[in-house]
Parts: C-alpha cells; structure tokens; sequence
C-alpha cells in the first residue's frame, strides 16, 4: 500500500509561500518513490522552512537553527538504509549554518539538502538572507542589502556535493522529479528552491521567477553526469559552473551537476567499520539476553594489555 | 617499597616513552605503578615530565619531594628546584654543567625569573652547576650520568640523545630493584614491530643498568611477584572501554586536549572483540566514529545518532563543551539520550589547555538556556571511568536526558593499572519501547515516571522539535500542554534520584566518625585516601565524603554526614570551590576550610597532608597549593 | 480611570497598529497608557493579542478580567473564554456566530480540545455564539459590532476587513471617553506619508464612534489633559536609547526574537542627533550596526569592536547566548569589556521563542568555561532599561570584563510612556589608559583593584590571548603568574561589588516591615507594586525586595531583609525559582513561599494578589499561576 | 624610522616547521610596506599558527579556535585605518571556521586572511585538516582520510574575496610580495599558504613542495586583475577557478584573482554612517568633558515622540 507522505496538521505558512510547493513536491516525490513509513527521515532548522518535517508523515525532527545537517548526518550513518532529508532556509543553511554545509561537502554522506531559497529570513521578519543580492532592498530592509550574495549552486559544487541541482517552488512536478532522483542518490545531494516569500522578498515574487526561469534539460545535449572516467568530467564541472552564473533575465533551472565517481562516506566507512553495511550501529544489538555487556574487554584492548 | 619517580625532558623527546618503559618493567615484575603526565601546549621542545610511583601495592597518588629524579634535559633541572630533598637522587647529563639560565629560552619566561630568583637568593649561579648545588644543598644525591658515552657504547653508530629517554628508564628500574629481563621485555613491547629499534634499545638498556652497578645505585633485585593479566590504561583510555562495554555504537568528535584520546582510543578499538557465549546470535557490528568540523557539528550529529536508537555519545573540553551549550538544551527539550564526557582543563577560555582543572562543574549543571533535567556526574579513578561511562549510558537511555559525565585532565592524563573488569557490575538497562505502529506518542504525559515510551527513527513516525511540543511532538504553544510538559520532563529527574542507588552519587569512606572530615570530586580521591591513612599514624582520624553525582544531588545524605562532622574541608581544583557552592545551595552548609588548586598541576598526597595539618592547627581556613612545574 | 483591555486577532492582522491607535490617543490625551504583546511562533495567521491599560496615571501592571474585550476574529473569543467577567463589554463581529470550533485550524489542538472541554461542560454548543454565551454566563456585556458595515459606510470601495483593526481601536476610544480628535491625530501619526489611508481610516473612526454613540456605549468624553512631550517606547526600545547615551557606537546582532528588534532600533537611530553645547568640538560620528552571519560571530566581533576602544555590545536571546558561551568565556579572560543584552523568553532549546521567561539567569551567570568574573543584572521596567542599558556599558568600561544585562521578554514587548529621560543620571565613566608607547602591560599585576590600564589596537603594542598570559599578554603556564592572574581577575569582582551602589544592586520599597515581604525581579516589579498597594487596601502590609544585580550579589543587604521579613514570597517567571536559588547560595536563607509561572505569558496584578493571598492564609507554599492565552 | 615588527619572544614551533618563513614574509612585509607601530594587528585563531601574533611587534590578539575573522573583523569596521591580518590555520579557518571564512566573503571588509595549509591539525597532534586529499594518509592517523579535501582557493573565490593568492612558506620573498599588496588591497584577501608540517605531515614535505611549485606570473599572460567593465572579467574568472584545481606534478602559487569591481564594506558603511569616513567609532568623543551624553535623546528618537 502506497504511503501517504501528507498529515493533516494546520500548516501555519502564509498565503502564497512558495513553501507549500516545495512541501507538495515533496510528499509526492516520496510517494511515487513507493517508500515506505519508515524509510524516510526530515530534519530541519529553525525558520518557516524549518516547520516542514511537521507536515510530512514520517519520522521528523525539526532541530536547532543551523544544525539540521549534522543532526541529519548522525541518523544516516547510524541507519544508512533511512532516506534523510533536510529542509533548511536560506539563512538556515548558508549563514549560521555555513560551515556544516560546506563539511558535508566533503563528507557526502549521502543526504539530501533541500535548501528553501527566498533570500530572506522568514520567521523572524524579513532581514536579508545570504542569496539576497547586494543592493537589493524587499521592503522589510532599512536599508538596501549591504552583503553581497553567495552563488548556492557554485558553493554545493565546489565543496563537493555529487548532486546539484535547483528547483522553482511553483514548478512543482519539476522539483519532484529532481527531489526524486536526489533521495535515490548514493551521495549527498543539494537543492536550491527558489522560493517566492510573499510577506517579505517582493522582488523575487512568483511572477518574477515565472518570467525568468527555463529548464536546463530543455537543451538536449545538457548532460551534467560525470561517470568514472569520464572524458568530459573536467568540461561538465566548469561549465555547471559557469551556468550557476547565469541570473537575470534568465535563470535555469534542473540538474547541474551530478558526480557518480565519488563515493559516499557511507561507502567509505564499510572499509573501517566491521559489518558496516549488514549491521550498521543502529541494527546492532548491544547486550546479551540477560543485559550484560558482550564486549569482551581484554580482548578488544588487547593493546593495552601490560601484564 | 615505594619510590616517586619524576622523569623530565624536552616535549617530542621521548618521555611518554620512558614512562611506559618504566611502568610495563615494574608492572610485569608484579609490582603497582601509577603515573600522571604534565606537558606545555607545544609541541615540540618545552618541558615535559611524568610523575610516577612504583609501590608493592597499586598506588593512589604521587607525592613529592621524589626519590628518583631523571633529567633527560637541563630545563628539567631548573624547572623542578624544590621538588627533591634529601630522599631525592638527581641523574643529569654531566655535559650540561656549564649550560645558563638564559640559554634556557623554551622555559616561560616568568618561570626562568622565579628560578633566577632563587638561585640568586640563595647563592648559587645561573647555570646548571648552581642549580645542582642548589639541590643538593636541599640534601639530594646527585648522579651525574654519562647519557652520551652509555648510548655510544651500545649503539656506536646511532645518534646518543635519541636513547636518553631508554637511559633515565633504564637506570631508575635499575635503582628500583626491577630485574633487566622485564626492562628487556617492556622494550620488546614498545618497539613491536622494530627489530632494529628493539635490539638497539636492549643494548642501551644492558649499558645503563650495567652503569647503575658500577655506580654502586642499582637496587637489590626485587623477587617478581606472580601477577594476573593487567590493562595499563588512562582515564581516557578507560572511558573509552566503559562506553564500549555500555553499548555505545556512535560517537562524534572534534579533536581538543585533553578529550580526543578518548575518542581515539574508540576508534582504534572500533572492531570490537565479543564474548563468545553472550554474543552468540546476536546482531553485532562495528563502531563509528566521526571527526567532524566543530563541536557544534559533534553534539547534534551525536543527537542524530541517538535519534536511530544509538548508544550515542560525544567528548569534549571546556571550549568545545561551550559550543555544545546549544545542543545540550535542544537535547534537555527533546529527551534525548546522549552522554557527553565533559574532560575539565584549565580554564576560563583555552586557558591552560594541557593542564588539570575542576573548573566547569557549575557550567555543566547550567549550560544550555532554559530549563531542563540533566544528569551531571564525576569519576575519580582510572577503575571507575571504565563502570561510570558505561553507566552514563545507562543514565541517557533510562531518562532520557542528557548526561555528563566529568572526568578531570588528571584523571585523563593518569597511567593506572586495572586488574579485573567486573562485568557483573555492568547491566545494560533500556526504557519500555513504543508500539510499532504509525502514530506513537513521543512525549506521552501520562506517564507515573515522566519517562515516555521511547522509540526511533526507522521504527516509528514520530516529531520531534526544539519548540514546546504536544505527546505527538508538533509545535505546541498551549499553556497547559506547556506547564504539563515541563513538569514531566522534571519527573523524570525525581525518578533518577530515587531509582540510582546512593553509592553512585556519593559515599563516606572510612570512619562514620573522625577528626576530619575531607570533602572532594575528582581525582584528589586517591590521595585524599592516602592522606588519611598518614594522618592515622599520626593519630588524627579522617574520612571521606567522596561527591560523584551533582544533579540530582544527594542531599540528605550530604547533609547529614557534614551536620555531623568535625571538621570538614574541601578539596577541589579550582577557585571558587564549586562543590562547596552546591553542597551550601543544597544543604544549606557551608563549609569554610579549603585546600584549593588552580595552577593546573596535579594535587599530591604530601602538600594535601600538610595543609590538613595546618587547617587543623587553626594555621589557615583555606590553603592555596602551589606545587608542581 | 482604570480600563484594562484586550484587544485580538490573526497574526499579521493589524492588532499592533490597533494597540497603537489606542495608546496614541490615549498618551496625547494626558491620559496613561501601558502595553503587553502576545504573539505565536508564526507570521501570518494564529492568533496575536495586545493587552492594555488606560488610567489616569501611568499603570505599572495589566489585570485579567478585562473591562474592553476587542475581537477583531473568532479565534479571539475561542481563545479568552476566561478572561472576561461582569466587568467586561465584549466587541465582536455579528457575523461570526455561526462559526464553529472546527473551523479555528490556527487554534492550537489543545487549545481547542479546552475550549471544546469548557464549552461543553457548561453546555455550550462549540461555536463563537457558544463561546458568547458562556461569556455572558461569566457576566460579560455583549456588543456585537457590524464591523463589516461601518467599514463599508466609512470607505465604501474599500476591503472592509482592512479596517477592523481601527474599528477595534476608535470604539474602544469611544468607550473609554477619549475625545474623537485625539483619535483622529493618532491616524494621522501612524499612517504618516500615506494620505489617502489617513483620510479612509479617519472616516472609519468617525463611523466608529457614531456607532458607540449609537449604541449607548460611548463613555463620557475625558477632558484632555496638559502632558509633557513623551515618548512611547518598549524595552527594546528603552535599551537601544540607553546604550546610545552610553556612548554605544559598535552593535553586533544575528536575528532572534525578542532580542533584534533592539539593535534594528539602535540601526533606525544609528546617526545620532547630538545636545549642542556638550557635543561641541567632539569627535561625533554614527553608530555601526553589523548583522553578522551567526552568534558567534556576533559576540567575536563585539569583542573585536571592543578591541580598539568602541563601546560595544550585541543582544540576543537564549539560543543565541548558547552560542556565546565561548566567547564570553574569551572576554571574561582577556578583560575585554563587553555588554551583552540577553533577552530571556521561554526555553529551554527554542521553546516558547515569542513568551516570555526568566529562566536563564543560572545560565547567564554560569556560562561559559572555567572561571571568570563577570556582572549580571536585569532591568524590570521600560524606565530602568534606559539607565541599566548605559551603566552596563559603564561596569564594562571599569572593571574590564563582560556584562550581561538580563531583560525579560515581557519587558521587552511592553510598550510604555516615558516623560523624562534624566541624563543627569548617567555619567560615562572610563578607566586609566595606558601611557602610549611599544610596551604597555594589558594585565599589569600591579593594581590595588584588579583593573589594569586599559589600552586599544592603534593606539599601544599589546597582545592578548585567551591561555593563560603574563602581563604583557602573551602566552603563559608559569604556575606562579596563573594563581596571580587568576586572583587578579577575581579581584576586579570585589573591586565592583565594593564600588557599585547598592540600589544599583537590590532595594527595599516600601515600608522596612511588612506582613509580607516579595521578593522579585524583572518584569514582576510592577504587577506587584499594584499588589502591594491593593493588600494595603485590605489591610495587609507588603514591601517588596527588588532584586537588580546577581553577580556581585547584594549579599549582606538581602540577608539582612529576609532574616527580618515575616513572610517571604519569592516571584519569578521560572520552573526553578533561579533567583530564590542564588538568595540560597549567598545567604543561606531558604524561601519556601513561591509564585512561578513559566507558561510564556505575562504575569498580572490579579494573579499575583490571588496567590499572596493563598499563600498568606497557608492554602499552599507555592502557586503556580496559569493565566494568559 | 622602519618600525622591526618581529620581537624576541620564543618561538616554539618545531625545528623546521612552514611556519617560520610565513612570520618572516609576514613581517618583512610590513616592514616593507613601512607601517608603523600602531598601524597593524594581527589576529589569529587556535593552532600552531595560532600562536602567531605573539612574535610580531604590533597590536596582537590570539582569540578563539575558529574565530579570528570575526573578530578581526570587529577590530576592522571600528577603526577602519587600521590594517588587519588574520594568521589562522586550515582548521581554524576552513573546518570550524568554515562559516565565517564563508561570511567574510560576502562581507569583504578589507581584512587579509592567511591560511596556513599544512592539511593537518598541527597542536592537536596531526589529525586531518579540511585540505588533506581523500584518502591520504599522513603519519599521525590511524587510516587513510576518510573526508574529501576543500579547494581552497576556489573556495575563497566563490564567496567573494575579493584578492585571491596561494603562496609557499619556504618561497619567502614571493610570500612577502604578496602579502605586501593583499595588505594594501581594500577589500578583503585570503592567501592560501603552502606550510610544510614536518611532524605530522609526512607527505606534503617541504622536498614534496618544491618539486611542484611553479609560479602563476612565469606566464607573462597571466593577468588576473578585473577591472570595472573588464570585457575580460568572466574569463578570468573562470581561469582562476580551472587554475585553482591544479594540484599534483605542477602545484601554481602567485595571485589567482582580484576583483577591483566590488567595493568593500567599509566603503558601503559609508553610505549610511555619518562620518563614517573621517570619525569611524574608534575615534569617537562619546561624551562630554565633565562625563555627561552628548546624545540628545528626544531629538534621536524623534520618530518615538507620541506626545
Ligand atoms: C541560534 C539561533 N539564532 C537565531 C534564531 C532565530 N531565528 C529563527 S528562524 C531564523 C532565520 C530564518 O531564516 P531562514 O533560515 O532563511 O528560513 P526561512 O524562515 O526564510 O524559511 C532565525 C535567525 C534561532 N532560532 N536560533
Ligand atoms: C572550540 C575548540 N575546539 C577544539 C580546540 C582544540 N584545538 C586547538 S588547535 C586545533 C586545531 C589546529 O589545527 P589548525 O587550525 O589546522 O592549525 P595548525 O595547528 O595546523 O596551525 C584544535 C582542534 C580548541 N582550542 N577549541
Ligand atoms: S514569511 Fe515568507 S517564507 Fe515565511 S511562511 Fe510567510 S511567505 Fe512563507
Ligand atoms: S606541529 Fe607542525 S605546524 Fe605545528 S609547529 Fe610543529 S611542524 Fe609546525
Ligand atoms: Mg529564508
Ligand atoms: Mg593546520
């Protein structure tokens, strides 16, 4: 029986977040994906991005903002059967919590970041966030923006996520698609959600995005895969690149950059961790019938074994 | 038999090294060793030592002045002047009699100015000469040993200061009375695996006992004493098989002095060896360890881990526990069982990163904002890091809560020997788990414990949120669902205070009556003990208040062994006597005489005596200990 | 005069400008007006409320049972069923009747399982015309308002819900007797720039008015009276004028409720309007606002700021503060002066982030590792926020170590009127600079009080670092130079505790013996002064001991008052009752008498004179107080 | 007269360690740049680079593990004339410090940022560092790295440094000349330093180094300036990226990027601080002679006044 991803607690978005989207695509991605109730984990921060894991009828923790990451991480690699998704603000994911994204970069340890993309911080009233451009001002700013953006796609790609791609909140059955082949995705995986904030950003509206986005698999020799040695893999990486650049009249959207030769650390740990894959920690029984420990204590120091 | 031993050199120059040499020879020989290690945050060239003590029996604590003084370096010298008397015999390198003060530019410059002073005042020069006069103008016997010229005869060929550390060992087990053959074997054990090296070291090690005959120091030969199977392990170390012993599967990190050799140690011993019978059938893996990129990273990820239904845990000092304030509260909020071993350092700020200190006590009863239960408690000994880690995650799974668990840099850093792992003390105790089922209440209120059924990711849906939540665990801000959850989460504090047995919160140990009552943490517990048996032949009776557990606190117990005492004094290192504070805000008492330490250096049996003394000949209320380089 | 009001309705719906509308007329009247906010966790649509009151003087507390009651939506009436009595007019919409419970999805699930509970235990059906009539069983006068009409009568092309708001406001002025000019100028004050909205809402005032006319509701018109120029401001607000006055001019700040509101303030003012004559010939520049990437970075950067001789400072709430732990740690330890405004909401994790708490004292005054000095104290009205926010930055300056100044979130997000800001009060205070030159030492030892000469980067060559230092800062683990830094650190604690008045730190008000004595802090000051006054009405004397300054503790003074105190009441915002525990810790007085709340929601004069009553017949020891939706 | 910024304090790195011809490039520099006293400050994090300030004669402050940028960035908005360097290493400055160095892109205060890369945790006894390559093992650890190595440089561009340089420590003079104009540069620099770990890094040895370094401006073509309305600006842009990935038998060193276009923040503060220019915080008067406010607080607050 197909599970339904959808709960019927009152989500308390305003009228118009592009958040509604992104949670559709969502719950519908895993659906279509026949998972079941107890494969799947959403681990958020704190913003209206952050209320997600609620909505959605599996397992949820809606932690600290900032830290969804590591939160997200410690359950993959307990249980790397779980599909763990977080779902993190713009502010979330690339301010406070700034150096976890760039550490899973490198760690890949085969989550997926849904990354809700308004350029502002939501909940606590419309202050700019780190995708707001410089000099821009939405009407919650004193003054106009006096930081400059950070280019998301550019920085999931150089920090070493294997799946990069950027979605439209109002684009639904697109962002499901990418969502989709996100969670099938060994590696870690990062989405940039344009996300239209109607109470706050009114420049980067529904309308805005609608006039400017296009699908980067429109063109049909786009093809962002690098395969094990693959020819064009130097070719694929600087020109996903160069399309994170393209903003304006013009924005793509779809998949910029998948990376399969790299393995993710789940991977990398099977070679360290005895039974790794078979039972990992959180399959792994840890006393005997009658609650004692099973660890058998000089044996296992027996490096510290003087006498 | 009982010889403290102090062995000092340059950091890198290989005294960690002459201390496990020292320490394997004695223990094979069926004799007890124990061992504490000071070092500056260098890395290479500033001074360094281990302070040991050899005894028939296992000893509890170091004292000064020591009976073998080995320097493998002029510094050491200079930087411990009044620790040898005339108990004391000094082994230097002769060709350093001429080297000066000023030449000495990796001692603290302010260290270089006392010791300057010193010498000055009492009128010897500069230099090394002076300074061995000045020792033995304090009664030691000094040994000038020929380092250069011993390692030259046995390895011809090599370079002769890579073997003074073998020397120093060699010459102290010599004096010892240890017989060579067991010097040779702890050779053959450190250097597994390098042939060369060993033989090598073997040949220093005949020179140097050979020159320890011909110099007329060598001890008789102790008899070798039958001995069972001993792990020779630090509070790190013993941590580490504690929690691996407890069940723990998962533990984050990011490296910090003195916490990180726990976490090492874990990950070295990942691939556990089971017992065969208990084992059998059961589901059985590896552990994971993860570095990760901060400390705010490590107490979340560990969060995750706990969230599958880990044994999860995490490690840290003083820094890196700051930036866990956060994670701490969310898992406060959240029940989640997580264990955080908290290694206590010199403080405040990186402080006196390398060096002991009991400063962070009510920080880790207050860290976080908001709140919420936890359980914050102490070892003192190597023996009980091993059962209190294993305990901790007990505490984490029966109350879901976060528990800390102190250990102090001292006890981190302390070389003990342990004997026997007692598996029956250890029971792995879990929580009533939810029904399998689609919808579980996480955080159901009607419970008579405050425990709510537990389950994990994986198993069951549920939510969980740092927010104030409902039973199913989404936002709440209802007033009374509030109230309702506040006051369970605190239920559960009262069920942990009633269900964990006394003993493992606090114990009088000795006399129910006594002269002295010592109140202490940590690890002054072995000399504290120590100190109370010299004080008996001295005619004066003394016990022990032994503090383990601060939240939730033993009071009537406390209460009722200090309304009944004597005299009491505190012991702690640090400088507001923070378990003096609880022990007041909890009882109401309040104890005014303090033997207290915040120089970062380990407290000895001898200047804890002498202070006992002075408190009890009304000298002093409180005593500020001084000792140690 | 004494009218309390509430005045409810969806996040995002206007509910401030209507408390502004309100307070506005109210204030240029000659009357006095004061204001809390309730709010979710949310943006757009759950339920928000304005709790009010109107009197002659300036109120210092708000009352349940309200004698206004402004539903500008259902969800308003569902959630207040208790909150209205015989003294009660209730506005609502007509047209709502019908609307059921079920439909009210923004009404928390157990919120609305209680309205449902209550509703149908007194046999009322589920829906606003149950709701009503369960108020009216309480007493209440019901006045059903066609909102909808009288905005279509005023701006007929208009949205009518648009003006609800201002419907609200102008008939509560109405009621109140407020002369309809005032009302009008309020328009005119807050919709300043926007014409056409002025003159459509100052038509739906009009409309307003005539309808309370009509419906015999209208009170009898106040004579306005002459008032001096005021200014209406929250604590928030009140904090960021003081800071400017005290010479505040580097602000550091990552978003967090209640917290930014104060520093979005201090960047609305950031260029300054400067007094003539003082300001003359000075070197004047802007205020420097960073909104940084984290708290970590916030309170680094402060300290950074701190660095070169700029007062400076940053504001947060408890998850932000968390954050700090390190830094504060850093500051305590290197001598920086740094303030740190820590507004307290509901913890612990995020907990209740829009209500508030005063549970973080024991953290505020703990975090951070290891051992260091530091002053905490907190402010209890919008009028002390002013002259607290500019003498932190004083005890910052003189005794070079972090301050934290604790305000509630109550305090926070009350808007209150203030007529005079007394400079004379403040006097910027500095302490000696270091001679210019290449050498200074930051942390000369050589001081009678613990503070060394201060000096800044650009100025001297100087270091500093968070390990243990020598005087001139650099890197130390001399044993000697430790306990000497450590005890002059400690040192500066005394020197404060010495030097800082006491009414800075605790006061007694009212008479020095009383049937009871109240002991509080924070935002509880002026609900119970009103109680105070009410028992005397009743015959009961109560004085009230105002607790300001937690570290250094007022020790001897509060000894001194509760040792002669007949009964003690200790009132705080916490599960843990904080403030009573540090009264513990410093007198050993143990208060068994509390009244806690810790559901988020403001503390009011009627609950408060309820439980000291309770608890002065013994009914109880403790009362919990459960008001506020 | 030339102010000597190195003083007599010992130095307690190891025998041989990088980190001896960074503090010589470092203060040659200065001296070179002929700064005074009191001109300077030098912040830096936890580490054996850490330790730093100490050894330089100017304003000095060692803070926090992770933290330097911070708080040199506090020191640098206050008193803006003041040039301030950051010493931090690649923990401090890419693992928990990730987020600020992130940050300080966007920010671009016009501090200098020097990275010592010795790929390991040098006081903390030779863990890996965030540019330790996937898979290398150096002496001190137990197996092989487990992460995947940042590249710093193109990390540095895309958050938006604004002068971008990679230098070697045992290549002083050319370390020095480009410390030399990242010090004199407005906007915020980040040099990635090639430090040599002698005790952990048994690997990226000196010897190893040598072999590999090349400098960028042999090629007398390498320009990497932009410049407004560079028609070039892309081009070199994306040069310095594909330039960045270089690593193996030829490692560049030199200036890989400088972007002239984007102003500083300290420029930006000047559009809204009064004064901002000639009277930033530090050499404010902020209260009278006899110790009163020199605010007026109704006239500041005028927006406040409702009576
Ligand atoms: C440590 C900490 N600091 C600050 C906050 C306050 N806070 C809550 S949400 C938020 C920002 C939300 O912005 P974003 O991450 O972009 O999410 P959005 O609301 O836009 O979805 C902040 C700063 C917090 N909860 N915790
Ligand atoms: C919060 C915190 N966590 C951990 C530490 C311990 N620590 C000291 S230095 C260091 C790493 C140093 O590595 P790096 O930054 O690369 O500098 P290097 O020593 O290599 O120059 C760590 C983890 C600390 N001081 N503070
Ligand atoms: S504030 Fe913006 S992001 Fe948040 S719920 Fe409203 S529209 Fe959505
Ligand atoms: S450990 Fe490495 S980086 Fe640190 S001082 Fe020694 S050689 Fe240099
Ligand atoms: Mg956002
Ligand atoms: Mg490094």
């Amino acid at each position: 029986m197909v599970h339904n991803f959808r709960n019927d607690i009152t989500v308390d978005w305003c009228p118009g977040c592009g958040d509604f989207g992104i949670l559709t695509a969502l719950t519908s991605a895993l659906q279509e994906l026949n998972l079941g109730p107890h494969d799947v984990a959403v681990i958020s921060g704190i913003g209206c991005s952050g209320k997600t894991p609620h909505y959605v009828n599996a397992a949820g923790a809606h932690t600290l903002h900032g830290r969804a990451i590591p939160v997200a991480v410690g359950v993959k690699l307990t249980n790397p059967k779980l599909k763990v998704i977080v779902t993190g603000g713009d502010g979330d994911l690339m301010s406070i919590g700034a150096g976890h994204l760039v550490a899973e970069g490198r760690r890949n340890s085969g989550i997926t970041v849904l990354m809700y993309d308004n350029a502002v911080y939501g909940l606590t009233k419309g202050q700019a966030a780190p995708t707001l451009k410089l000099g821009v001002q939405t009407k919650s700013l004193a003054r106009p923006n006096i930081y400059d953006a950070i280019n998301p796609i550019m920085l999931a790609i150089s920090t070493g996520y294997s799946f990069v791609a950027r979605g439209f909140s109002f684009e639904i059955a697109h962002l499901k698609n990418i969502i989709k082949q996100a969670v099938m995705f060994p590696g870690s995986s990062f989405i940039d959600i344009l996300q239209p904030c109607p109470t706050y950003n009114n420049i980067n509206t529904m309308d805005w995005y609608k006039k400017r986005v296009y699908k980067l698999d429109d063109d049909k020799t786009w093809d962002p895969v690098v395969t094990e040695n693959d020819p064009k893999a130097e070719e694929k990486y600087n020109r996903a690149i160069e399309k994170s650049f393209e903003w304006g009249d013009r924005i793509p959207i779809g998949i910029f950059y998948v990376n399969k030769k790299i393995p993710p650390f789940t991977e990398r740990l099977k070679q360290y961790v005895d039974n790794y894959e078979s039972v990992p920690p959180a399959a792994q029984d840890v006393k005997s019938k009658d609650g004692k420990p099973i660890v058998d204590p000089f044996e296992t120091f027996k490096d510290k074994i003087i006498v | 038999m009982d010889f403290n031993i102090l062995i000092g050199g340059p950091q890198g120059g290989g005294i960690d090294t002459a201390a496990n040499l020292v320490g394997k020879a004695v223990a094979t020989s069926g004799y007890g060793v124990l061992s504490v290690r000071e070092y500056h945050s260098n890395i290479k060239g500033r001074h360094s030592y281990t302070h040991m003590r050899v005894m028939d029996k296992q000893p509890r604590s170091l004292k000064y002045p020591v009976n073998i003084f080995v320097a493998l370096d002029p510094d050491t010298i200079f930087e411990h002047l009044d620790d040898v008397s005339e108990v004391s015999t000094v082994l230097y390198d002769k060709t350093t009699e001429d080297y000066d003060l000023q030449a000495a530019r990796m001692i603290m410059r302010d260290t270089s100015a006392k010791i300057r002073r010193i010498l000055t005042e009492n009128g010897f020069e500069t230099t090394i000469r002076g300074a061995l006069g000045y020792m033995k103008k304090r009664g030691a016997k000094l040994l000038p040993i020929p380092f250069s010229d011993i390692a030259t005869e046995a390895v011809p060929d090599g370079t002769p200061s890579r073997y003074y550390n073998t020397i120093g060992a060699a010459i102290t087990l010599a004096i010892i009375g240890i017989d060579r053959k067991f010097a040779d074997d702890a050779i053959s054990y450190i250097f597994k695996g390098k042939q060369q090296v060993v033989e090598e070291n073997v040949k220093v090690v005949d020179a140097s006992y050979r020159f320890a005959e011909d110099s007329k120091v060598a001890g008789k030969t102790l008899p070798a004493l039958p001995t069972p199977r001993k792990l020779l392990l630090t509070g790190n170390d013993a941590s580490a098989l504690g929690k691996l012993l407890g069940g723990l599967r998962f533990q984050t990190y990011y490296p910090i002095t003195p916490a990180s050799d726990e976490s090492t140690t874990i990950e070295e011993h990942q691939n556990i060896k089971w017992i065969g019978k208990e084992a059998e059938n059961l589901r059985k893996g590896g552990v994971v360890i993860v570095q990760t990129e901060d400390e705010l990273s490590a107490i979340n990820m560990a969060i995750g881990g706990a969230l599958t239904g880990v044994r999860s845990a995490t490690a840290t000092s003083g820094p890196g526990f700051s930036l866990m304030a956060e994670g701490l509260s969310f898992a406060g909020m959240d029940e989640v069982p997580l264990v955080v071993t908290f290694y206590e350092r010199g403080g405040p700020s990186t402080g006196l990163p390398t060096r002991n200190g009991q400063s962070d006590l009510l920080f880790a009863l207050n860290a976080g904002h908001g709140e919420y239960p936890r359980i914050v408690f102490s070892s003192g000994t190597v023996d009980e890091c091993i059962y209190d880690a294993a305990k901790a995650l007990n505490y984490a799974a029966k109350y879901q809560m976060p528990v800390i668990h102190l250990i102090d840099k001292n006890l981190a850093n302390t070389l003990d020997l342990i004997s026997k792992v007692d598996l029956d003390r250890i029971k792995i105790e879990t929580v009533e788990l939810a029904k399998e089922g689609d919808d579980v209440k996480r955080y159901d209120l009607n419970t008579e414990n405050g425990v709510s059924p537990y389950t994990t990711m994986g198993r069951n849906i549920f939510w969980m949120t740092g927010d104030e939540h409902d039973e199913l665990g989404h936002v709440t801000e209802d007033s009374d669902i509030r109230d309702r959850m506040m006051e369970k989460r605190f239920k559960k504090l009262e069920t942990a205070d009633r269900e964990i047995p006394l003993e493992e919160k606090a114990v009088l140990i000795g006399e129910k009556e006594a002269d002295i009552t010592f109140v202490t943490w940590g690890s002054q517990k072995g000399p504290i003990l120590d100190v109370i048996e010299d004080l008996k032949e001295e005619g004066i009776s003394a016990n022990l208040l032994y503090l383990k557990m601060f939240s939730p606190f033993p009071t009537e117990f406390v209460k009722n062994v200090l309304s009944k005492a004597s005299l009491v004094i505190d012991v702690e290192s640090n400088y507001t006597a923070q378990a003096a504070q609880m022990i007041k805000l909890y009882t109401g008492i309040d104890i005014k005489n303090k033997i207290l330490k915040y120089n970062g250096r380990h407290m000895t049996e001898d200047e804890i005596l002498k202070s006992a003394k002075e408190i009890l000949n009304k000298e002093s209320l409180m005593v500020v200990l001084e000792d140690g380089s």
